[in-house]
């Protein structure tokens, strides 16, 4: 009953906050979209502690059972993500409330993008239907060019059309593989389709649809070598923005073709798409990083390191294809761990960074000379994320990489642990330059603006949880792998 | 939870906390911070003395939980922990005080003694590891709390020291990663055990084995500057002279070879090393860093890149006593790691009084410094001496127990590894020693400044003078219970038990 | 020969897609669907409470999928009025002041209105429906401005959001007050679902044409107000 | 071959001529009519083939529908940004300038 009440309360109250939030100025909807996040948090938390007692749940629609309606997935590694978005955006929503200035007109429209951002987000999280999940990232996509576009000039516009084209190109393909997987099949759910895929004979066509939805998901999560438009659009958007699209949006679109590949994988994958697949993140991870290092501004490189730290995401699809059942876990929850820690990480990075050029008034990272000798929590909260994005102990990252470098070794596929530790060094050295820059001795530099506090605690918080996330690794990783008792009727 | 298993987390607390703690203290507070600093560091002191005692009496002190599936963070102090934890807290208080003194009116100290305490917490963490993956941990933290001090100054050149260091210890670190992943993967989650885990080396290991063990070595090797991986040490003497005492005698260096230690004794287990074929080559290898150290030594103009080299030097005598095969040769290596440290703090704290005071950098500026600085000058005096190995000093102790050792070993080309390199020792400290003495001061000092009634600032002149005088005692009083040696044949001894 | 090949790679790259997108629809064509939507569907039109079962499919069935798409919509609209930087979304230098059109639009727009609600009503049993209708009512708006007919309410002031925002507010309201009731989220009680999907249908439409009229004529061309580089 | 198998073809032919059009156009506005193409095919695939096995469908002219009604959206909505991008920038593609792509824009 209770988890009846959680469920409306999680779906209702984004869309129900970005309705709200149209009516009012920004400086009201800020109110209202404070207590909208509280909310949301604690009915995040709700269904994360009622999952992680009880189990997940299958929670039909209107009251129909899939096929013929649909039915969202409730299950561990879904509410764990439905609770980091609550997380991350809530972060990312109380920063912008203080960070964007409420003089602005056209800021007003940033509430209800967000609300509808997040709505998006917790769509894919649960979503178990094929054509509903397209919904979903269509939903998710305009949000985002929407809040990339929010009072922009040229350089804004460019980057937000060469992102819709890019997400609109994305999703159709998807759809293209939808239509023939219902073509197939005559059903949407994915459950569904993975009990009869067995049975199937002919796999052409559910192998086409299968590469379809791949390639139109990994352009939308731009990996490499489909990555061109995430950097403009991420580095050019407002910090709580990019720091949204960096540490939540680009991963939806990799959770659906994850789920794909968990569900689908095995009958319509083979070696060699595996190996590609991997192969291109690890090349996203190496030349992202390289790219990041070449960047003469600061949200530059915070945006070339989301393209080299998603390829290590998509190092799941060989490191679970035809390997024992221990390598294949081993890689899940390597690729949750890096998940949910880029996340924090990278949305504390974003965040620290608009603090940085808020403070220090340049964009380039050469304007960071001296700052470190104003102790700016930013710099700190900047530095936390960076060691985790190094994948340096205690963090997140490290637990991912650990998880990782098992996997390849259990499986036997060495190859990827010199990826592993060449993106690692390499994002050390990106990491490393900004920090170089921080500590140049610069006399003279009396002008440091110290932003307001509340801006400098959000990342310092997302920073430290990415940072200790390794030492409460093991209970979440258990929640994560609950899974639903039903297999799900085709 | 018992008090026993608490112990660990709270010592590494008290400087975790106190770096938390002067973070948020604000720049012009000094006497605020340096109270905060000292209390920490007195309470650390404290912590690690009754964990000395209870190793002793044979308490357990251990703590662990699963941090990730199948791996385990575990903080345990058994004899050897408590040994280097107790370096690291003694050098650490004297450390501070130093540097409170040092740095005195200079900016930026909030940061620094913020990472000072850091990177003394990963030191404790090093050394209070249970497992490899938390050495791990602390070996990471490490490099990250160390970079900001060697950067300190935030000049071209500190910047450029960093990038060499940054870009050798992460190198380091990523071959250790993917040694100890690849032994974990192997062998599942191995606690630190006396006597090691191989004994009956498995052959069908064996290749595995060997290639873990020579990506172990590589990776500890780079912070123990092993030859040819210590190109990062001299280049990091740009760093305060604080931060290179403690680089040297204590954190980053030591950190390489206690994490040898532990790989050699309390992973492999010296047996199953011999065993594989990979004990020789190691001493060899340690061999020629004590040469090759001590010769480049001989050619630097400054005082801090001689002493750099001299340390590269001195490490490998630790690699060197612990890579011959028996308990004497096992409790000199030991025993080095002790005294290398109180010596070559004694030295860099002296050298940093002449560069603080005076203005000196280089060797040939110090002629007559003697009769200015007598008490600086005595201290220098004396850990030269030492780690030439003048008895009854530190640096003596040391040499005649691995030589004693390497006779019991069979080894007997160590021996004139030992004479080579005491030599060699003497022909670029003597130098100096003779300029401080017996050479009249033919110009003005390049930059003197004056403190009164002593020959430099209080905070300056005491921390030399006390470790020289501990150089003195822990030579003197070697066959005490407690002494670093006694403490390192006790190790040694349950190392080698059946 | 660099531009023969950019034109030769993708007509390549095309080709192969069609290539293999043939082939796998005649693969799939060969075979069965294992699942039979339309039976069940069949066997369930008597619950949904509309007899047309495209509508019935849209909004009860997969009603959460109209629901976000409605959103989608909704989004479109709010980033367009996002851009206008005037008081107005209105472009006077645009309107045309042709008498011919203008007599013509006096025939017709009483002709489209009265044809979109013949959409809406006829969508519960025939093709037709909310967004029919709704898209209809939006090229009434569109005729009327370039007609030259004032339109007072597209100023990105509050009437136009809440016109945006109603029909999917009344949707959501819907969806939660069934929630509350004790079902699934949108999942309508029993006995009212008719009256509920009339009235969402209703509004629905009225939206819609708001919103696709928003799009139509916002972003005017003009220099006001163009954002700074600066900003924030 | 059925009729509805032939819309499928069809839809496949029409994926292909988007596609092309997509990459090669430079033009933003034929880009966004490629991709209504590509749209439109993909409808007429996602009822075609679903029709050509067990007749009529509601199922996925619903679908289709609603991927109209979104399709719709971000066309209307990429239409609002290219024209505010013509107008602050003068260009029709976005390739023109590529040199200050890079630079920052607003923060």
């Amino acid at each position: 009953m209770i988890t009846a009440w959680l469920m409306a309360g999680l779906l209702f109250t984004p869309l129900a906050w970005a309705v709200l939030c149209l009516l009012l100025d920004f400086s009201r909807g800020r109110l209202v979209s404070c207590l909208g996040i509280t909310v949301q948090v604690l009915v995040s938390l709700g269904l994360w502690v009622a999952v992680a007692r009880e189990g997940g749940f299958l929670y039909g629609l209107g009251g129909w059972e899939a096929p013929l309606g649909i039915e969202l997935r409730v299950d561990g590694l879904a509410v764990t993500f439905i609770l980091l978005t609550a997380i991350v955006a809530g972060a990312c929503g109380l920063h912008a409330s203080v960070y964007l200035a409420p003089d602005n007109a056209w800021y007003r429209y940033f509430w209800p993008l967000f609300w509808f951002l997040w709505a998006g987000l917790n769509g894919v999280w649960l979503g178990g239907d094929l054509f509903n999940l397209y919904v979903g990232l269509e939903l998710l996509s305009l949000s985002a060019v929407g809040l990339v576009a929010l009072g922009g000039g040229i350089n804004a516009l460019r980057a937000s059309l060469r992102y819709l084209l890019a997400a609109l190109l994305g999703s159709m393909a998807y759809l293209l593989g939808v239509a023939l997987m219902y073509g197939q099949f005559g059903t949407l759910s994915i459950a569904g389709i993975a009990s009869l895929l067995p049975e199937t004979q002919a796999l052409v066509g559910p192998g086409m649809a299968m590469a379809l939805m791949l390639s139109g998901l990994a352009l939308k999560t731009a990996l490499f070598p489909l990555h061109g438009w995430l950097p403009p659009a991420h580095g050019i958007a407002k910090s709580p923005v990019s720091a949204l699209l960096s540490a939540l949006v680009v991963k939806a679109s990799f959770y659906i073709a994850a789920r794909l590949w968990l569900e689908f994988g095995h009958e319509l994958g083979s070696t060699a798409v595996a190996q590609l697949i991997g192969g291109l993140g690890g090349a996203a991870v190496i030349w992202g990083s390289w790219l990041a290092c070449r960047q003469s501004q600061l949200k530059q490189v915070v945006a070339y390191s989301s393209v080299a730290q998603i390829g290590y995401l998509f190092l799941l699809f060989p490191l679970t294809f035809a390997v024992s059942d221990t390598a294949s876990l081993q890689a899940q929850q390597g690729m949750t761990l890096q998940v949910v820690s880029h996340a924090l990480a990278k949305a504390a990075m974003f965040l620290a960074a608009g603090n940085l050029i808020l403070a220090t008034g340049s964009h380039q990272v050469a304007g960071l000379a001296g700052v470190s000798h104003f102790l700016p929590f930013s710099l700190f909260s900047f530095g936390l994320a960076g060691v985790s994005l190094m994948g340096m102990p205690p963090s997140g990252g490290f637990a991912a990489k650990w998880m990782l470098l098992q996997a390849s070794l259990a499986s036997g596929q060495w190859w990827w642990i010199v990826v592993l530790v060449a993106g690692s060094l390499l994002s050390a050295a990106y990491v490393f330059r900004i920090y170089q820059a921080s500590f140049v001795a610069k006399t003279g530099v009396d002008d440091f603006y110290h932003p307001p506090g509340s801006l400098e605690v959000i990342p310092l918080l997302l920073a430290l949880m990415s940072l200790g996330l390794a030492l409460v690794a093991e209970p979440l990783l258990s929640v994560m792998a609950l899974s639903l008792e039903t297999g799900g009727a085709p | 939870m018992s008090l026993s298993a608490l112990l660990p987390p709270i010592t590494l607390m008290t400087s975790l906390l106190a770096a938390v703690l002067i973070f948020a203290t604000p720049e012009h507070r000094s006497g605020l911070r340096t109270t905060i600093n000292l209390t920490a560091a007195l309470i650390k002191l404290l912590l690690v003395a009754i964990m000395v005692w209870g190793v002793f009496q044979g308490v357990d002190y251990h703590l662990t939980f699963t941090m990730l599936p199948g791996v385990a963070f575990t903080l345990k102090a058994d004899a050897l922990s408590v040994m280097f934890a107790g370096l690291s807290a003694i050098l650490w208080l004297l450390t501070t005080v130093y540097a409170v003194g040092y740095l005195e009116d200079s900016p930026n100290r909030s940061r620094f003694f913020g990472f000072f305490s850091l990177c003394v917490a990963s030191t404790m963490g090093i050394a209070l590891a249970g497992n490899l993956f938390t050495f791990l941990l602390f070996y990471e933290m490490l490099t990250l709390a160390t970079y900001p001090l060697v950067v300190h100054r935030g000049t071209v050149e500190a910047l450029r020291a960093g990038r060499t260091y940054i870009l050798y210890t992460l190198t380091g670190g990523a071959v250790l990663l993917v040694a100890i992943a690849w032994l974990h993967g192997l062998v599942g989650d191995l606690p630190f055990r006396q006597g090691g885990h191989f004994q009956q080396a498995a052959s069908d290991l064996e290749t595995p084995l060997t290639l873990i063990f020579v990506l172990l070595i590589a990776g500890l090797g780079v912070k123990a500057a092993i030859f040819p991986l210590h190109g990062w040490l001299p280049q990091a003497m740009v760093a305060p002279a604080p931060v290179s005492a403690l680089l040297h005698a204590v954190a980053v260096v030591k950190a390489g070879a206690f994490g040898i230690v532990r790989v050699v004794y309390d992973i492999y287990g010296i047996e199953s090393v011999a065993a594989l074929g990979l004990l020789e080559p190691l001493a060899w290898l340690a061999a020629f860093t004590i040469l090759y150290g001590s010769v480049r030594a001989l050619s630097q103009a400054d005082l801090k890149r001689r002493l750099a080299f001299s340390t590269i030097s001195q490490v490998s005598y630790i690699i060197l006593g612990i890579s011959l095969f028996g308990p004497i040769g096992t409790a000199g290596g030991l025993v080095h790691l002790l005294h290398q440290g109180i010596m070559k703090i004694t030295l860099f704290f002296c050298a940093g009084n002449y560069a603080e005071t005076l203005g000196i950098h280089r060797v040939d500026e110090l002629d007559g410094a003697g009769r200015r600085m007598p008490g600086t000058s005595i201290a220098f005096t004396i850990g030269a001496f030492g780690m030439i190995g003048t008895p009854p000093l530190a640096g003596f102790i040391t040499k005649w127990t691995i030589a004693s050792g390497a006779i019991a070993a069979n080894m007997h080309w160590a021996i004139a590894v030992l004479l080579l390199s005491s030599i060699l020792n003497a022909a670029y400290f003597l130098p100096v020693v003779q300029r401080l003495w017996f050479r009249e001061a033919v110009n003005d000092w390049p930059h003197e400044r004056f403190w009164g009634r002593l020959e430099t600032s209080a905070w300056l002149f005491w921390p030399p003078l006390i470790t020289a005088l501990m150089t003195i005692m822990v030579g003197v009083l070697a066959s005490m219970p407690f002494s670093p040696l006694s403490w390192a044949e006790l190790i040694a001894a349950r190392e080698y038990l059946p | 020969m660099k531009r023969i090949l950019a034109v030769t790679l993708p007509l390549l790259a095309s080709m192969a897609l069609v290539l293999l997108l043939g082939a796998s629809l005649w693969s799939i064509a060969g075979s069965q669907t294992p699942v039979n939507l339309p039976e069940l569907l069949a066997g369930k039109m008597n619950e949904s409470g509309v007899n047309h079962p495209v509508t019935a499919v849209l909004l009860n069935f997969r009603s959460y999928d109209t629901l976000l798409e409605i959103a989608v919509l909704v989004i479109a609209g709010i980033t367009g009025i996002s851009m206008a930087r005037t008081a107005s979304l209105e472009d006077p230098e645009l309107r045309t002041s042709d008498s011919l059109l203008y007599a013509l639009q006096r025939w017709f727009i009483p002709l489209m209105l009265l044809l979109a609600g013949y959409l809406l009503w006829a969508g519960a049993d025939r093709p037709g429906g909310a967004f029919q209708a709704g898209a209809v009512l939006a090229g009434c708006g569109v005729l009327m401005r370039l007609g030259g007919i004032p339109l007072g309410f597209l100023r990105p002031g509050l009437l136009l959001r809440v016109g945006l925002g109603l029909g999917f507010a009344v949707f959501l309201l819907v969806a939660v007050l069934s929630a509350m009731a004790g079902e699934a989220f949108l999942a309508y009680p029993p006995g009212m679902t008719k009256p509920l999907i009339i009235t969402i249908e209703t509004v629905l439409t009225f939206s819609i044409a708001m919103v696709l009229l928003a799009l139509f004529v916002s972003a005017p061309v003009n220099d006001a107000g163009a954002p700074g580089e600066d900003d924030s | 071959m059925t009729p509805s198998l032939l819309y499928a073809f069809a839809g496949a032919g029409l994926c292909g001529i988007g596609m092309f059009g997509f990459i090669q156009l430079r033009h933003l506005l034929r880009k966004l009519l490629a991709f209504n193409l590509i749209g439109s095919g993909t409808f007429l695939v996602l009822v075609g083939l679903a029709q050509h096995g067990q007749g009529p469908d509601a199922v996925p002219q619903a679908l289709v529908l609603t991927g109209i009604v979104v399709s719709i959206a971000a066309t209307a909505l990429a239409i609002v940004l290219i024209r505010r991008y013509f107008h602050l920038s003068g260009h029709t593609s976005l390739e023109a300038d590529d040199s200050d792509s890079g630079q920052g824009g607003a923060e």
